[in-house]
């Protein structure tokens, strides 16, 4: 009984194509693997925003919404009625085309992006060998989005903040990728659904995640700073920081345009955690051994929604980052970490297993985390700013 | 000549078409980006995942961006005077006309006597990985050195002078 | 290490946060409409006129002195001073305002018009709640809803009522006395003319 | 018309396109983006005699291609550097301009 | 060898030293030079007698008369040209001679000269020439001798010149000094070709000489291509320079003229010493010019002596006759002098050196005193010359008259007292015994006639009736001022001169008379003394020979002469100076002729002179078209070739190389443009290459 709710959608679309002719076979076994996807993410999306504000009001000691339906649970509905709603304001000088494509790249980029994210087992669009690959290829296509978004609507804000959130992508799409070339290297394929069969296992009632091992834990932090940073979100949100540039590259976007922006950065989001979770939380697998008859899906998503929560709880708390700081942590902090813990990796994997691969693999991790950070601070990077004029 | 190959590569020729005659830069690099997925789209179609996904990565993701903030820098994103000189034009659009021409020529010329292999041969990243820890190790090493020299060259280069000397 | 001063910031909020569900005054957000907190006296929002007595044409005291047009910083007040002239509380014939307009998008609640006003005849208001659908029309509001009763300013404005009402009981207070004399040598009817109009009962002592 | 000579023609007509833009542009940038898209006729190139050729399973054709994003890479990003340098210096893209270096 | 022998140079030098003092003093330094020239004369004088007594001491002790003294001048190839002096008696006479009249004339000439202003410059002249004079007797050597003949010569047209304003004089010069050059020229040709045949040009050089016996016998061997042996040849050439020097008769036309310098100079040079050059020239080489084939004896004579001799008989009758027409006082002696060179000539030819020789030395004796008494009687005439105005002359001046008598009678040989007779008398006396013909005796004797009448027409005219001085006639051709007249001091009435002039005359006129009896046939000392011979005192000499009837024979005829110049002109003496000349009357056309010098000067200029113009306008035009037309079309053709080097060298040369440079830096500028800097430019480039490679690939592959 378990496998058939854990394989309920597979069989399920399996029926569905029983009534499909066969020319069209393969179109519907596409649209029908692909449109769930499209409905579960963004109502997902529709639920984080929700969690996202009443999370955020509690931690800062107010009630967030309540207004909409009980507990403010109809607020997505309402925020998705108040876009529509809203006019749909282009400037006059903007470059109507670019201004127009620029969202629906940025939402088609991140929808294509659950393309290789095994939902579950045997729960993925499309099983490419080289899936995590196609992940970052595709992911890369955003910040060309950002850029169109802020450049062609003409407005100094939206261009200086398409600017910069692109520089900070850029420069935290390196450290993302090299943490998740641990794993590759560890799994040894790049397919997601090879790399989660790889942490299916279980020793005892312990799973063979990924995190459970020192590069890996290091890779996972790494990969979540990395996935903030790409998706602008809290201590790396400087590019829509309201109290300085207003909204970012969407300043010009109003009405549904604004929507889909929104919509674009919560699933580049989930597409990141999911990656995360694909890579180093062993993706649909329990996480005990004992569990897994639960079904993998809900794995997933738990997990998705348990990093949805962290997202939003380091929101919550971590002040906004200065331009410089942020690219100074990516280029002098993160890249060479990351590098080292691939090194990490590579001890790992050729020393024998047991206890002492443990010491030496954490403690070269530990002490390179050490001295980086304290060459940070003794670069003075993250002191305090001194205005020579605004004193 | 299935019905994909000739809609991606009248998407890639429609895109690269563009790049090169459009005024505003931009949009140039813009229909580049198209030119280029479509491009990697045939990659794809051709059975070289890794160099498709590797070509998205590298050229939509990187280049791409890189040549728009080239533009953003040089304040060349304004509408660009007119073509100038059409004789000027006129040559080059001649000369690249014979070039393909005589290309062309020899691509018809040249394929007949070839025996065309069907079977889809599989590339798969473990064999791409293998083939370039063994067949390609040097080509690799030096391509590390290369990027790492390009890495720092291009941000001496692009370096603004002051930064440095403060 | 690099990371302590995060960690302690995730723990705060984390106590922020299951805290409020347990500890209810972590909560200070007032749920507006439903509840509302108890009104500061000295909370002022936009001004309104004072009469006296009932009837708000008669009890007016505005004497269109148009002083607080003039003082007015945002320029939001507008006087017609009219032609005749009706008795004000004191018996004395005194002109009135035909038009009396204050533009409440533009007022800035600063509280001039009152200090300037010799005769106690604007106040500050303390309702906010004065949205309306139309941008222009709905903000201007005339001498009739300006105009509101001494009691209401008692109410609202308590003590300050007070001491304003103090003060205009012992000018009349005088006034009666010096008409009183001059009076007991005219006919009492001149007495008469005085006293037809707000009569409040507060005003009396 | 094999399906290679289809590649081939469309790989040769992306590099006269390239060539063409290459020179007819002005602007320095372009004739890079020419540039480059004459490189990648080429690596079309590459994988279409890949595919199509003889023995694929030496993977050259897909080895070389690798190879050649990964230098073109370096060399757009080394170009407009050098194209900002001057562009910093001469405060123009203008490729008639910068002919500090004819004979 | 004897000091005086070596130091014979001295006589010469010392006047010459005295010429080149007074030549470097200044002008006014008048006394300075008269004294230098006469006391550098007086020392030679003294020299001389020395060598003469030391000559004489030879001959007394027997040795050789002949002393030598030689010295080498200059090396050229292996041979030594040396030059030298010799002293024989032949030369002891002509210092002695030279010396003694050049004082006494210097002495004169102080007198004569003392208004002139150019003083110092009359004397350093004739200081040169008396060296000049000196160096010619002594000289040993052909060469020497004719350097200081040629000194000689500068001296004559110096001195002819020395009033070089008066454009006569100037004229006089140059004629003078031409013609003794036309003369010098074949002697110059003898002494090469003598030179050229004897090897040497020493006349005695103990043996070597080209005097000796072995050089003589040589040259007589030699026989030239006309016939004529080569001794008579270069006796002949040499002899030229003779007839040039000494007024010969084809050369004498610048004797005459040359009477417009002073007469000091007249009597010094034209009388005593410069024209005797020629005769002593001739007495020098007489060995040369006797020598002949056949029997060395004495009888037959040489071809060159006979032609001497008949030079001087034409002559001697020639001058005479135009002495006789002249009315210039100084020209009658130039004249005569003429004729007795003639004589002396002819004495040579027949006679030997020492009938000569006498002549020449009692000739320089009463010639130079007839020439000083006639610059006595112009001097007295404030410079008068003509002797129509002048006349009764004989009382104003009787020193004058009585000195110019004596040396008159002496000229015309008047029997026994005066020496003329007895030196002419040998002469005579020779030509008589002379066995080619007689011509020369009969010519001489109407000379020795007419000379004793032209003389008697002159003294008459001068010294005889009245003074015509005073008639101041217009019309006279030659009235002119002579610049004699012109620094007179006014006095227009002639007087005697001054003592200085007379007491030269007093002496000379006593030699005059006594110099003739060293050589009478009785006692011929002298001719002994030139012969190198012993002559016994024997007055029996008179009858041996024939001497006597030539004596009486010369006598009558210089009587007769003197009776027919007494007959027209004594008689009754001309009254006025335009009255025609008694014998002009007689014979006018003859007269005049003979007073035109029987216009040998018109002929010469006729001929010679219009040759001379012509061949000059020949060589001129020769000269302008021929060689300037050579010369011209060489440079012509040199500035042809440069021009057509220069336009090579511009035109090929150079546009070559600047064309050269021009295409390479057009080239280059071709080749620049192709770096325009354009890039696309550069891809297009590339592309082009690209297709080509293609096309080229493809043709080649064929498929």
């Amino acid at each position: 009984m378990p496998e058939i709710i854990d394989q309920i959608f597979v069989l399920s679309k399996h029926w569905l194509l029983g009534y499909v002719p066969a020319g069209l076979q393969p179109v519907f076994s596409a649209l029908l693997s692909v449109v769930p996807v499209l409905i579960a993410f963004p109502l997902l999306f529709a639920i984080t925003t929700v969690l996202e504000r009443k999370g955020l009001g509690r931690m800062q000691n107010r009630y967030g919404p309540n207004r909409t339906g009980p507990f403010g649970i109809l607020q997505p509905m309402a925020d998705g009625i108040k876009s529509l709603t809203k006019e749909d304001i282009i400037p006059r000088t903007a470059d109507h085309l670019v201004h127009l494509l620029a969202p629906l790249l940025l939402v088609t980029a991140s929808f294509l992006v659950y393309a290789v994210l095994p939902i579950g087992r045997n729960m993925v669009i499309a099983n490419l060998n080289a899936g995590v690959l196609f992940f970052f290829a595709v992911g890369s296509m955003v910040e060309l989005a950002v850029f169109m978004a802020g450049w062609s609507s003409r407005s100094k804000y939206s261009l200086l903040g398409a600017m910069r959130a692109i520089a900070q992508m850029i420069s935290y799409e390196m450290p993302l990728v090299l943490a998740s070339v641990v794993v590759i290297m560890a799994a040894g394929s790049l397919s997601t659904v090879a790399i989660v069969n790889m942490q299916a296992s279980y020793t005892g009632i312990w799973p063979h995640w990924y995190v459970f091992t020192p590069w890996g834990l290091t890779g996972f932090v790494i990969f979540l700073i990395a996935a903030t940073a790409e998706s602008n979100r809290c201590p790396f949100d400087l590019p829509e920081g309201e109290s300085e540039i207003i909204a970012g590259y969407y300043i010009e976007y109003s009405g549904f345009k604004f929507a889909l922006f929104f919509l674009g950065e919560y699933l580049g989001m989930f597409a990141t955690s999911a990656m995360a979770i694909t890579l180093f939380l062993g993706g649909w697998a329990a996480p005990f051994s004992f569990l897994t008859w639960i079904p993998s899906y809900v794995w997933f998503f738990t997990k998705l929604l348990t990093l949805i929560l962290v997202f939003i709880w380091i929101r919550g708390t971590l002040p906004r980052l200065r331009m410089d700081q942020l690219m100074n942590f990516a280029w002098k902090f993160m890249l060479p970490l990351s590098l080292i813990n691939i090194f990490g990796a590579g001890v790992w994997h050729y020393m024998p297993a047991g206890l002492l691969r443990w010491l030496v693999v954490t403690l070269l991790v530990v002490v390179s985390c050490i001295s980086l950070s304290r060459g940070l601070r003794r670069g003075k990077w993250f002191h305090v700013r001194t205005y020579r004029f605004a004193a | 000549m299935t019905i994909s190959f000739l809609l991606l590569a009248a998407i890639t020729i429609a895109g690269t078409a563009a790049a090169m005659s459009l005024r505003n830069l931009v949009h140039c690099v813009l229909a580049l980006t198209l030119g280029l997925v479509g491009l990697a789209a045939l990659y794809l179609q051709l059975g070289a995942q890794f160099v498709g996904f590797t070509q998205i990565l590298v050229y939509v993701g990187a280049v791409a961006i890189l040549a728009v903030f080239a533009i953003m820098m040089t304040r060349s994103a304004e509408p660009t005077e007119p073509h100038g000189s059409s004789s000027f034009q006129l040559s080059g659009a001649l000369i690249a006309g014979i070039v393909f021409a005589v290309l062309a020529w020899a691509v018809s010329s040249g394929t007949k006597a070839l025996q065309v292999q069907t079977l889809q041969p599989e590339a798969s990243v473990n064999q791409i990985g293998v083939a370039l820890m063994h067949g390609f190790v040097l080509p690799l090493e030096v391509i590390g050195l290369l990027l790492t020299a390009a890495l720092i060259g291009a941000g001496v280069l692009a370096m603004d002078e002051t930064r440095g000397a403060r | 290490m690099i990371g302590e001063g995060i960690l302690k910031g995730l723990a705060e909020t984390a106590r922020n946060f299951f805290g409020s569900y347990v500890n209810k005054d972590r909560l200070t957000t007032v749920q507006f409409p439903e509840e509302r907190l108890p009104q500061i006296e000295a909370t002022r929002d936009f001004p309104f006129l004072v009469y006296d007595g009932t009837d708000w044409q008669q009890g007016l005291r505005c004497v269109s002195c148009q002083i607080c047009e003039k003082e007015c910083p945002p320029k939001c007040i507008y006087i017609e001073k009219s032609k005749d002239k009706k008795p004000d509380a004191t018996g004395k014939p005194q002109s009135y305002p035909t038009t009396f307009n204050i533009d409440i998008s533009v007022c800035m609640s600063c509280q001039i018009c009152v200090e300037v006003c010799p005769f106690d005849a604007i106040k500050m208001d303390v309702a906010f709640e004065l949205s309306t659908d139309d941008r222009f029309g709905g903000l201007l509001l005339n001498r009739e809803q300006l105009a509101k009763s001494n009691e209401y300013y008692n109410k609202i404005h308590p003590t300050e009522a007070a001491a304003v009402d103090a003060a205009f009981a012992e000018e009349r207070a005088k006034a009666e006395a010096k008409a009183r004399q001059a009076a007991e040598a005219k006919a009492a009817a001149a007495a008469q003319t005085l006293t037809p109009g707000a009569g409040e009962t507060t005003r009396v002592q | 018309m094999s399906p290679m000579s289809g590649y081939l023609l469309l790989s040769a007509l992306l590099f006269s396109i390239g060539l063409a833009g290459a020179l007819t542009r002005r602007n320095a940038i372009l004739v890079l983006i020419g540039i480059e898209l004459m490189l990648n006729a080429a690596n079309l190139n590459f994988i279409a005699f890949w595919r199509y050729g003889p023995n694929p399973e030496a993977l050259t054709g897909v080895m070389f291609a690798i190879f050649s994003i990964s230098v073109a890479a370096a060399e757009a990003a080394v170009g407009l550097s050098i194209i900002l340098a001057v562009y910093r210096h001469s405060k123009t893209t203008n490729l008639d301009k910068m002919n500090s270096m004819k004979g | 060898m004897n000091w005086i022998v070596q130091n014979l140079w001295l006589v010469p030098a010392l006047p010459i030293l005295a010429a080149g003092i007074s030549a470097l003093a200044k002008r006014k330094s008048r006394v300075l030079a008269a004294s230098l020239a006469i006391g550098s004369m007086a020392i030679s004088f003294l020299l001389s007698l020395w060598a003469f007594a030391h000559v004489l001491w030879l001959r007394n002790h027997g040795e050789a008369s002949l002393q030598i003294f030689d010295f080498r001048w200059f090396q050229f190839g292996n041979q030594w040209l040396s030059l030298g002096w010799v002293l024989n008696p032949l030369t002891a006479v002509m210092l002695v001679m030279v010396t003694f009249v050049g004082l006494l004339i210097f002495i004169y000439s102080v007198g004569y000269m003392a208004h002139d202003e150019n003083f110092t410059r009359f004397f350093c002249f004739l200081a040169l020439f008396a060296g000049a004079m000196l160096g010619v007797v002594i000289a040993n050597s052909l060469l020497l001798l004719f350097m200081c003949w040629e000194i000689v010569g500068l001296t004559s047209y110096l001195l002819i010149g020395f009033w070089y304003s008066n454009p006569k004089a100037a004229a006089a010069g140059k004629k003078a000094f031409i013609v003794t050059r036309i003369g010098d020229i074949p002697f110059f040709l003898g002494m090469v070709w003598l030179y050229g045949q004897s090897g040497t040009l020493l006349f005695y050089n103990g043996g070597a000489g080209c005097l000796e016996p072995s050089a003589i016998n040589y040259l007589v061997a030699q026989t030239t291509t006309i016939g004529i042996c080569a001794a008579t040849g270069i006796a002949l050439l040499i002899f030229c320079g003779a007839v040039g020097k000494s007024g010969q008769f084809p050369l004498h036309v610048w004797l005459p003229d040359a009477m417009e310098g002073p007469t000091p100079v007249s009597a010094l040079i034209h009388a005593a010493t410069m024209v005797a050059a020629g005769v002593f020239l001739v007495a020098r080489v007489y060995p040369l010019m006797s020598a002949h084939a056949g029997i060395a004896s004495v009888l037959t004579t040489s071809t060159a002596l006979q032609a001497v001799t008949w030079v001087g008989s034409i002559t001697a009758l020639f001058g005479a006759l135009i002495a006789v027409a002249q009315y210039d006082i100084k020209r009658i002696l130039a004249y005569s002098t003429v004729s007795q060179l003639g004589y002396m000539m002819m004495g040579l030819g027949v006679g030997g050196v020492s009938v000569g020789m006498f002549h020449l030395i009692t000739h320089a004796f009463f010639k130079s005193l007839l020439f000083l008494g006639a610059g006595s009687v112009i001097h007295g005439c404030s410079g008068e010359q003509d002797i129509r105005r002048m006349g009764g002359l004989g009382r104003l001046m009787p020193v004058t008259f009585a000195t110019y008598a004596v040396g008159m009678l002496a000229l015309c040989g008047f029997p026994l007292l005066f020496s003329g007779f007895w030196s002419k008398d040998e002469i005579l006396h020779a030509a008589h015994t002379w066995n080619i013909s007689q011509a020369p005796f009969y010519m001489g004797a109407f000379a020795a006639l007419l000379t004793a009448f032209y003389m008697s027409r002159q003294v008459f005219y001068v010294f005889g009736g009245k003074s015509r001085l005073a008639e101041e006639t217009a019309d006279l051709s030659h009235s002119l001022a002579s610049p004699d007249t012109t620094n007179h001091h006014g006095s227009s009435a002639p007087h005697e001169s001054p003592a200085v002039m007379t007491i030269p005359l007093m002496i000379l006129s006593v030699f005059a008379l006594l110099l003739g009896f060293l050589g009478t046939p009785a006692w011929p000392w002298f001719q002994s003394f030139l012969e190198d011979t012993q002559a016994p005192l024997d007055f029996s000499a008179f009858s041996t020979g024939g001497m006597l009837p030539v004596m009486l024979s010369s006598s009558v005829i210089v009587l007769l002469g003197l009776t027919i110049g007494w007959w027209f002109y004594g008689r009754k003496p001309i009254e006025s100076v335009d009255a025609p000349d008694n014998v002009g009357r007689l014979s006018p056309s003859i007269f005049s002729a003979l007073g035109n010098a029987l216009y040998f000067d018109a002929i010469y200029g006729a001929t010679f002179v219009k040759l001379n113009t012509q061949l000059s306008k020949i060589s001129d035009w020769l000269d302008r078209w021929v060689w300037n037309g050579a010369v011209q079309t060489v440079t012509q053709i040199v500035f042809g070739f440069a021009y057509l080097d220069n336009f090579l060298d511009t035109h090929v040369v150079n546009s070559g190389f600047d064309g050269g440079c021009q295409g390479v830096s057009r080239s280059g500028q071709i080749l620049s443009l192709l770096q325009a800097g354009r890039i696309q430019r550069y891809l297009k480039i590339v592309a082009g290459a690209l297709i080509v490679f293609t096309i080229l690939l493809l043709w080649k592959a064929k498929i």
